[in-house]
């Protein structure tokens, strides 16, 4: 009998579960802050929604106990496999003091947390590609085998550190692995109007780097590339590029109106190819899911969101004054 | 006469001038069907086409880069940066570009481009959708920044933007959106860059600001009035270059000068401001030169309480006006 | 028999042997230059030399009456064919008022003409790309039918505004060619420290356009590929991206000593295959040029170079106070 | 003790850092084989080896970034501009990036790298070889900007700033490098980023400045002692954030303030200390507060009449302050 895909892959079944359990929490946790902000509880939300499966699928390639990752907002997926609880994103979410991110500086989806290897990120997109590269050149001159690992979308592919960041990667050979998260959209403007190339992963060659596009709803695809970049970047074979193919299944954010722009059809075709159920059936259909443990495990999560909601929302806010602190070190 | 809002005028401003001059054309980031993310081009891509207010890829070097080309051909580009803070990537093609071109082809080129921008903050824009960045650029000779206070102003100040031969930064404040309306006259006028407006004629003390600080200055006036503290107010409008002989009449006129800035306080404006006042008029003064800005701190936290502690108000700017006056 | 490359390629015998003129007249205005900065006559010089074949072989596949071009600082081949003259040059290098590039406000090699549509240029490398995709794009507004030009060194090719101006270039379909004139080295940096993708013109197709690598020491191969794209680009088929193959022959300027980073074998070896020399075989062999006809040709324009030396010489420098004028409007 | 030029001094304070330090490292274009296009990391290469000098592809924004990310990392970048006027691609990786790393995860952290370039006139530039930038950098909390004057200065203050927890641009006179000569102690010693120093005492008139002008000055104040004119000096050092107290006492010594930048004058550095002064001691003064500054016009022409126009220089230096005496 042939293997199953993730048997193939070297992954056991508790592995794929809890990969699609981060899935799922990644999912739950942002469609509260949805509901939070359409109730005026806070502010601004930014989604992960369409992007968990590429996300999860990397990060569970990664070496989590070392690697280092530069998150780009919607990377909700990345910064749970990385450590990051729900209690975390939900003060982060109502910019509450214990936000560990940023103290509530930032808006949520600005990821950062030090003990996990979360690089602090700003709003510019892309900024954040040579700081991953940065890392990665820490790595060679210090010999450590951690390899970096970045995101951003397909439209921010378009900004100029994503050239000289990769380029810089390929002359000195970093251990540095690029994914694009490809939703088709950067806010309302469709990516034929944001690239001119078919793939994003065509651009690879003019860094001397390896390319690859994978569906970005399937996260064992998305593992097996990723876990492959990893192998390479650690023997010294340098960086990837690699882009996942996926679809934005939210507004833009919680302040767009995405019916002035694309076609509710569009969207509802998207939403068949959600991983957030397709992966659930390929664990079906391999008996790693039962309909039960499904249950249990929407269950587990709705009560851990729930605590997390509830433990933020009763959180304090930084004091006024705390707004002075930590301009420079003290 | 029509009463719009603050965005409204810089609206009817573009399509007036889309209309009256077929070169004039728009670029940025969702421009385009979606009308900018604050709608400030609503209805503009359905009027002129595709190929007038072009939404481009995600890159603000190009989105000044290829609108300073084009404004090198003689075309009139109006470029949106979506935030006023995502200008840094396209400050190397403002500053060592846009702003030379004149000047160092000895004026065998030029390049009229406008580049608009919200900014401000007190809308929990955070670190990255807050901040007030003309600092950055009023240093730069060949560069004009133009920050309107009232719709009235917004219109004929980018309609003035747009025809002007040299490049012009027009900031615009995002708060003041929705939340500023007034007047503004169907017809055709434009204001001059350049020149500061009296916003308040006033004997005791002096207001020099600008954006937002206008209407709270105005709104502090008030109140003082009925106290008897009377208050002039001075709108810089052009913050760079500054118009120097408004800024010395203004001071001298009361001897009491307090200057309003959102931006933090070290480097911003009002150091310019207060330092052609006391090169020129020191003994006019009756009082120290006093600036009300934000702290020295990152432009600004997003918690509310960080946020509000950070930001002018009403409230504040009242307090400095009147312990200006009892001073 | 078959038809001479030239003939081939529509060119007539009157036309190369131009061509071979305008690439000398570069070539021979440089070495001036150099002979200048040497006495201490001008303060700077940075040179074509290595790239005149690239350069005349791309400005004479151009329209001539029409194109706009946006050289960069070594493109005194480009420039002459548009039309700027010896005099103009040396007015540049003596820095005097009459200089018709910036009127001594800029150092030589920063171009810019109107009469001639050769775009003003600054020091900071690679932002002309962006304008000339900016005039490309009036161009396709206003439904005219010229393309621009625009030049770089394949270091600059690593600068964001590469990467930002192709992408807008390549989604808009615009009519612009860009040419990288790969002479191997970035001052003193070697392109393997440059660049890690084996040819400049592997990242056209992350640009959705098409891309090609000529010899840039072979003036009609250059005409060739820059024809067939120019003829694209009025066609409404957009852009290209070529690079241009040769070798920087002189230090990168006149502050340089390259000594410090090459081997002199290197760059005698390079000089064999300098254009001056192996276009003017060509022409000889193909009875376009004979020695006598070449002498006198040197003849002329050393009187020409002379003629434009002394009379740049005796300009006079800008009033001090000039210094003030057209910051902006008068 | 051993007499050095100031780029000399540049190189000592780097290999020693390097020596003290396995995580300091350089970055640049040109840094290695060449030593620098002004040779200010001569003979690393060959001491360090091409991993901790590293000659970077022609991209100052990578350049900042990558120095950004390894920073955060923990290890000690200095990264080399080769002009500050190539700084401005870079400017969205500084102010966006490097100056707000700790402010906005709260301490989490840090991100101390030092950003070197070459700034300055008078050494037949033109347009894009000789500008100040300080001041585009010098309203962004989180940055600090030192601006050395002399080799002594340069070595203290050049390790200080790559010990630093936070991001330093220091910006080095590329007139001074083989102007200046001075004295530097071969032992191990830091200077205090944040403050300035009295580099004269006097008592009728004050001179604030920094980088060259601090000569020009000195040599001024020599010819005018001998006419009775006892000038006080005082070099900033750091140009942001500012030492105010510094600025205050220098100020109230005499009353009398010049103000002497290289920089266009409108928004520059001297701005700030201006309004400073006239905010905490504007009763103190005896005369105007007087701005030597350039013209502000893009600094600089190239053509020799030009620029010497353009650029301040010691008589321009002595002549203002014999002004401001005579007041
Ligand atoms: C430098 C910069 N410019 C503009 C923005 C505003 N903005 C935020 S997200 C976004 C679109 C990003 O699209 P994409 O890269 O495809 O990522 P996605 O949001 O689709 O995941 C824009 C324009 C920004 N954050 N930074
Ligand atoms: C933005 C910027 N950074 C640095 C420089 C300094 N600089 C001038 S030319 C040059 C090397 C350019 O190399 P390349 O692009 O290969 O062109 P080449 O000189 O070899 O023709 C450098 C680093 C500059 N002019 N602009
Ligand atoms: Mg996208
Ligand atoms: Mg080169």
């Amino acid at each position: 009998m042939a293997k199953k895909r993730h048997e193939a892959l070297g992954l056991s079944d508790e592995q794929v579960l809890d990969m699609f359990r981060t899935m799922l929490l990644a999912r739950k946790i942002d469609e509260r802050m949805w509901l939070l902000n359409r109730a005026g509880k806070i502010p601004f939300v930014i989604s992960c929604q369409g992007q968990e499966a590429a996300q999860v699928g990397a990060a569970y390639a990664l070496d989590r106990e070392k690697d280092y990752v530069a998150p780009y907002y919607r990377d909700m997926g990345v910064v749970l496999a990385f450590g990051m609880t729900a209690k975390d994103l939900m003060l982060s979410g109502f910019a509450k003091k214990e936000d560990p991110n940023s103290g509530g500086r930032q808006m949520p989806g600005h990821f950062g947390q030090k003990k996990n290897r979360i690089l602090t990120g700003s709003s510019p997109v892309t900024t954040q590609v040579p700081h991953a590269v940065g890392v990665a050149l820490a790595a060679k001159m210090e010999k450590k085998d951690f390899v970096t690992f970045v995101t951003l979308g397909e439209g921010s592919s378009n900004q100029g550190d994503f050239h000289e960041g990769l380029n810089f990667a390929g002359v000195h050979k970093l251990p540095v692995i690029t994914m694009v998260e490809n939703n088709k959209y950067a806010i309302s403007v469709p990516i034929k109007k944001q690239l001119a190339c078919e793939k994003v992963s065509d651009r690879a060659i003019g860094y001397g780097m390896p390319g690859y596009t994978v569906d970005g709803n399937d996260p064992l695809a998305v593992y097996e590339v990723v876990k492959e970049a990893r192998e390479r970047a650690v023997k010294g074979e340098g960086p990837t590029l690699i882009e996942t193919v996926s679809y934005r299944l939210t507004p833009h954010s919680s302040d767009d109106d995405d019916r002035t722009y694309r076609e509710r059809e569009e969207v509802e075709e998207a939403k068949k190819k959600d991983s957030i159920i397709t992966f659930a059936q390929y664990l079906k259909d391999n008996g790693v899911l039962t309909e039960e443990k499904e249950k249990e495990l929407h269950k587990e999560i709705d009560k851990l969101v729930n605590e997390a909601t509830d433990y933020a929302e009763n959180a304090p806010y930084a004091d006024p004054e705390d707004a002075l602190k930590h301009v420079y070190a003290e | 006469m029509p009463v719009m809002s603050y965005i409204q005028a810089v609206t009817q401003a573009l399509r007036e001038e889309m209309k009256r001059d077929e070169k004039v054309f728009i670029l940025g980031e969702d421009v385009g069907k979606r009308g900018g993310v604050f709608r400030a081009t609503d209805g503009l891509y359905d009027e002129f086409g595709e190929d007038r207010v072009i939404d481009t890829p995600l890159a603000e070097s190009a989105i000044a880069g290829v609108g300073i080309g084009a404004a090198m051909y003689g075309m009139r580009p109006v470029a949106e940066i979506q935030f006023a803070d995502f200008i840094m990537p396209a400050v190397n093609q403002i500053i060592s570009e846009a702003a030379r071109i004149r000047y160092r082809s000895n004026n065998d080129w030029n390049c009229p481009i406008t580049i608009r921008a919200p900014y401000g903050g007190g809308v929990h824009g955070a670190l990255y959708h807050s901040q007030s960045v003309e600092a950055v650029f009023a240093n730069q000779p060949g560069l004009k920044i133009v920050m309107p206070s009232t719709p009235y102003d917004v219109k004929g100040l980018l309609k003035a933007a747009i025809r002007d031969e040299d490049p012009v930064l027009f900031f615009e404040h995002k708060r003041a959106y929705r939340l500023l309306k007034g007047e503004v006259p169907e017809d055709d006028y434009v204001l001059p860059i350049g020149k500061a407006d009296v916003k308040r004629e006033g004997s005791d003390i002096t207001v020099i600001t600008y954006g937002l600080g206008v209407h709270f200055a105005l709104q502090a006036a008030e109140k003082l009035e009925e106290e008897g503290i009377s208050a002039h107010i001075l709108d810089l409008r052009t913050v760079y270059p500054l118009d120097k002989e408004a800024i010395i009449e203004a001071a001298q006129k009361t001897g009491k000068v307090l200057l309003v800035t959102e931006d933090n306080k070290e480097g911003s404006i009002m150091s310019e401001v207060s330092a052609i006042i006391s090169e020129h008029c020191l003994f006019d003064l009756d009082a120290p030169i006093k600036r009300l800005a934000g702290p020295d701190v990152p432009a600004m936290p997003y918690a509310p309480t960080m946020e509000k502690y950070f930001m002018i108000n009403p409230e504040k700017v009242e307090k400095a006006m009147r312990d200006l006056a009892e001073f």
